[in-house]
């Protein structure tokens, strides 16, 4: 209380794993392009950070439409991906997004270790990647992508080959459809990773009735928004109990109090995913909320927020 | 950015005019061009939904809407000075090249929203034009007579004849399109459901004349970000939000 | 087409390992207590089947409240199985249910294979229960209950057991928790299951973030309602294409274009949950619904239906 | 069951009384029961909210609510002639002994709801009824002075001393109650926050009178099935949506 009449503004700077971030709030991959349309919209260097769209070694044509569905309080898509390359991406993307002042997450995924590791030789090799996240948990792609989320020794793997091929901060993304999902924090976090990030989506299924097949052309997709929060929510918490590097808390963050809600379950920063297609300015809104929360309560640093349960 | 609902009025059945005054005014509205409308205040539906814009009067937009499902069923319920989130004005709209002179506008059903703003830009370049207007019944079509002050042609036609020629709008373009001499002059701009859009695409292509096509593609962000919304086009998937919704006809992979 | 002018009512029958219903809607267990309360409301004779709710050897106490919690387009909840036995059950609720020309199908979980069995077999031993539905898969219960169906030698020793101690049609109901649902389908169709119901609850969680500690006081509970449906409606499909005993559908049913869904998926059978708390007249609403459709599309019986993708 | 608004008033800030004719109408409304209530079109939110049945009046039924969320900042954006989805009335509610002769209503802010037909049905007993209501500021007080003219003595109190006396309206009931001689034909009836519910429970205890207190908790069915809204009392785990939500102020473990 005491603190209060100090009127300092609250710090929300967090360190993940070497990214250092002025606050806590990144917009999740595939929800924001490459920041190029987003851009119009608001000042980027606002955010703690951005992940990019999901990266490959050559670019990816997509699965075909329709990809995306709604649902009751979230939406199904099943994107497969489509992406320029990582080599496009480093030479007409990244000059662009490093214009802001924020922190580039550069999510990646290949169809084998070899291919992950390759994409991750060359994001190393290029100027201005702040990180990479690892997806090992596109439930959209038929290899590359949830078979090495949901298996343990492939997830042991996969970190490991991407590990050695770079010496940028590594954040591993786990995939939410496995039984025990501090088995894989664990596994990711011996390999060697710097931080973890979930929850991806859950994979989901719809059927138009009257055209009796399936909704998405890809027949599965993956769930996002509101309504997996409280999935995620519990997977945060769970994985904050079991492993000791930060975590990236992200599934159905709609709000401040939803991100603080993260925040008190242990992650140590929240992205923003579905919520930019309700709201584009949902992150903006995020930031201010945080802060007004922490002055409520008198928090001056992420610290005292991050894991007050 | 936020609107206020100025009017939403049922112009026939199960067919709503939503005039919004948004805050702030945009600074550029080109015919069709949508906007991404929150329809329901909290999550239910979750996703906007794209309407082109209709109109713009008086620094009010204007959407045309036809009630057919849960997005469209609360935006129909939504009262004067209600705030509705808007996103916009969002895509690609249609060209109008300098040296055009004559513009045949085909629109079924609801696809003809778009045009009434692509009228009043047509006319303030004195470029002659028509509007092909198909419906499935004399009521859908019969509001839209205000269209006629407004110096277009006006062809008409619905499903069951009950107004105007019987038969789909293409077939009555078709037949008249062939009694003109087609060159780069003219244009054709076609709105509408699936099979009358690639319909009127291959009409173009067998009279080469140059064609645009409005395509509706289920969205979520309408900005670009998603990229749920793509069609196939002879370069591969592109986003109708941002590269179309106007895509060239001879673009588009039919299949 | 020509069908259509023969007006036939469509057959709404189905069988569901042995148990015949006259329509394939039943009310999910823990959603309709012993049917009690709902008979004030309309005539359960119109229903396909009842599913009470979980039923232990002896009397449980329950959770501690608070025990819900609403999230989008879902609830959470954490009721801790509280039952009045299996025993109390059969003296006092099973003759009242009786009445009702519906079929009753008894939900059980044990703390122990032993236990499991126990409860059957005093239900094998009672008058008037059509069929046994094997809970093992409640988030809610330390013992007893998602441990069982998260770990497919767990799932096979359960349902060994209780196949054992008692005759009558075994449906053993699936946890949506684990990586692959279709290994603890082929689990228990391999131990004698006459059926399979799927999907429990997903297990989450909610925070308050001004009391800074969880809403529910068990921490975590079961997600249900419309939220999850994507995910059951998915795992129904998956293990459809991979058993061969018949399914019960569930999972975020709240009308009948979302029971269809199921049926199209391969489900033989839907259950309805959530539905009940935000409009009790759910189950009546999908019978129709159920038969408008199969009117409209000229289906005759429900073979015409099910799984009819 | 469905029913259709006929007024949604606020009757002081943030305060507002919903009347809702029910169709078909119930055949018996006792006082302190409640009714579930959808207070959205849609899923957003999925559960019915729990509202005590505040007055009867010519075969409608009236609720008291205060804004405080979701649920209810949808209900008080219902308008006239809106449908409202309906349950009720639900549980049990206040029991009046055939040989009582006085009553003390204590009411905490929004508590105060049941208590309007709680007191039509003493005045047609013509059992002695003061009714102690507390709540933050004048302003939800004022609103209520039409209670004064139906024979029921009113007290009342404020938090900050802005009307009435200051302080917890428990407090102030205790004080005066100590001046009473309580016995078998006396009964307290409080409803409110559950702090307060406890104080008049221990008062209860302390003066040797009967009292009932109207509980609240977390709801998914008001019916009885899902065992979520339960409340530890004497012989256990009690749904509060069927044994109660009145309950016999001694059964409850307030811990
Ligand atoms: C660029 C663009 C511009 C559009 N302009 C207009 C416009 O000016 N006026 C207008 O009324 N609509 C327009 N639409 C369609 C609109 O966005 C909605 O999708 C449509 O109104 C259905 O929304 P709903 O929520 O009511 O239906 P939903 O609940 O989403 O769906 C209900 C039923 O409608 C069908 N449906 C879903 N999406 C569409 C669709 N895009 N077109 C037709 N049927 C659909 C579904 O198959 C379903 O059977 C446009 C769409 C796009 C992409
Ligand atoms: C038997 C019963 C009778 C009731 N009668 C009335 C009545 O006559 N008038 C009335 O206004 N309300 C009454 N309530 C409370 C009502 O059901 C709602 O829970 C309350 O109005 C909050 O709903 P909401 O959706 O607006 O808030 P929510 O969005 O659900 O919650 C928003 C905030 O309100 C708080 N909150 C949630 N539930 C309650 C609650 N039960 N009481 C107080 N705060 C809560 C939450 O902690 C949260 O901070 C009654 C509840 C019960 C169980
Ligand atoms: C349209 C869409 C595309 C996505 N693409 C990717 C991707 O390329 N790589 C990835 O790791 N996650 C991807 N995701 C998952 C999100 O980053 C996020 O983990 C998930 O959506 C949960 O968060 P949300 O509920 O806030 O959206 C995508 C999600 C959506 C909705
Ligand atoms: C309040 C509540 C209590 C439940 N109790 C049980 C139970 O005792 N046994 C059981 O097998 N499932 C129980 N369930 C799970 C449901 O039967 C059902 O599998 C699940 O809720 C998904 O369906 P729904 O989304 O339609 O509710 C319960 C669900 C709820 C919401
Ligand atoms: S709607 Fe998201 S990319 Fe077009
Ligand atoms: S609210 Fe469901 S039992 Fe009381």
């Amino acid at each position: 209380m005491n603190k209060r009449t100090s009127f300092s503004t609250p710090d929300l700077a967090v360190n993940i794993g070497g990214i250092r971030m002025k606050n806590p709030v990144i917009t999740a991959s595939g929800t924001f392009g490459y920041g190029e349309e987003m851009s119009e919209l608001y000042d980027l260097s606002s955010l703690g950070g951005i992940m990019v769209k999901g990266l490959s070694l050559s670019p990816q044509p997509g699965n075909p439409p329709p990809r995306i569905c709604e649902t009751p309080a979230g939406m199904l898509n099943a994107i497969g991906l489509q992406n320029i390359g990582v080599r496009v991406f480093i030479e007409e993307k990244l000059p662009m997004l490093r214009r802001w002042d924020t922190r580039i997450i550069a999510n990646i995924y290949g169809h084998d270790c070899g291919e992950y590791a390759e994409v991750a030789r060359c994001l190393n090799d290029a100027e201005g990647v702040d990180g990479i996240e690892l997806n090992i948990s596109c439930p959209n792609v038929k290899k590359g992508g949830m078979a090495f989320g949901t298996d343990p020794v492939e997830t042991r793997k996969v970190v490991k080959a991407v590990r050695r091929a770079c010496r940028l901060p590594l954040i591993v993304k786990l995939s939410p459809n496995v039984t025990d999902i501090t088995e894989f924090a664990r596994a990711a976090e011996g390999e060697g990773a710097d931080a973890i990030s979930l929850i991806n989506t859950l994979l989901g299924m719809a059927i138009d009735i009257h055209l009796r097949k399936p909704i998405l052309a890809n027949i599965m997709g993956g769930l996002s928004g509101p309504a997996i929060r409280p999935v995620a929510l519990r997977m945060v918490y769970q994985v904050a109990r079991s492993v000791k590097v930060p975590l990236i808390g992200m599934g159905g963050i709609m709000n401040a109090e939803d991100a603080v809600s993260f925040l008190l379950a242990g992650a140590s920063a929240v992205a923003i995913g579905t919520a930019n297609f309700v709201d584009p300015m949902t992150p903006l809104k995020v930031i201010h909320g945080i802060r007004d929360y922490m002055i409520q309560y008198d928090m001056t640093s992420m610290q005292d927020l991050i894991g007050a349960l | 950015m936020t609107s206020e609902v100025i009017e939403n009025r049922e112009v026939a059945g199960g067919i709503f005019r939503l005039t919004l005054a948004p805050d702030p005014f945009p600074a550029t509205v080109a015919p069709g061009q949508f906007v991404m409308v929150r329809t329901a205040e909290g999550m239910d539906p979750i996703l906007s939904r794209a309407f082109s814009i209709h109109d713009v009067v008086d620094r009010k937009i204007r959407i045309l809407y036809r009630v057919v499902g849960r997005g469209t069923g609360c935006l129909s319920k939504r009262k004067k000075r209600d705030g509705i989130g808007l996103i916009g004005p969002l895509g690609r709209g249609f060209t109008i090249p300098k040296t055009m002179k004559t513009a045949w506008l085909v629109a079924g059903g609801i696809g003809v929203a778009p045009f009434q703003l692509m009228i009043r830009a047509l006319r303030s370049r004195k470029i002659h034009t028509t509007l092909f207007f198909g419906a499935r019944t004399a009521e859908e079509l019969a509001w839209y007579r205000d269209l006629e002050g407004q110096g277009v042609s006006l062809v008409v036609s619905t499903d069951d004849g009950s107004l105007g020629e019987k038969g789909k709008i293409v077939d009555v373009f078709r037949k008249q399109i062939l009694q003109y001499q087609v060159d780069q002059t003219c244009r054709v701009y076609a709105c509408g459901p699936r099979p009358m859009l690639s319909a009127a695409a291959r009409l173009c292509r067998d009279l080469k004349v140059q064609g645009e096509v409005s395509l509706e593609s289920e969205m979520a962000c309408g900005l670009g970000t998603c990229m749920g919304c793509v069609v196939l086009t002879s370069t591969g998937y592109q986003r109708v939000c941002r590269e179309g919704p106007v895509f060239p006809a001879d673009s588009i992979l039919w299949e």
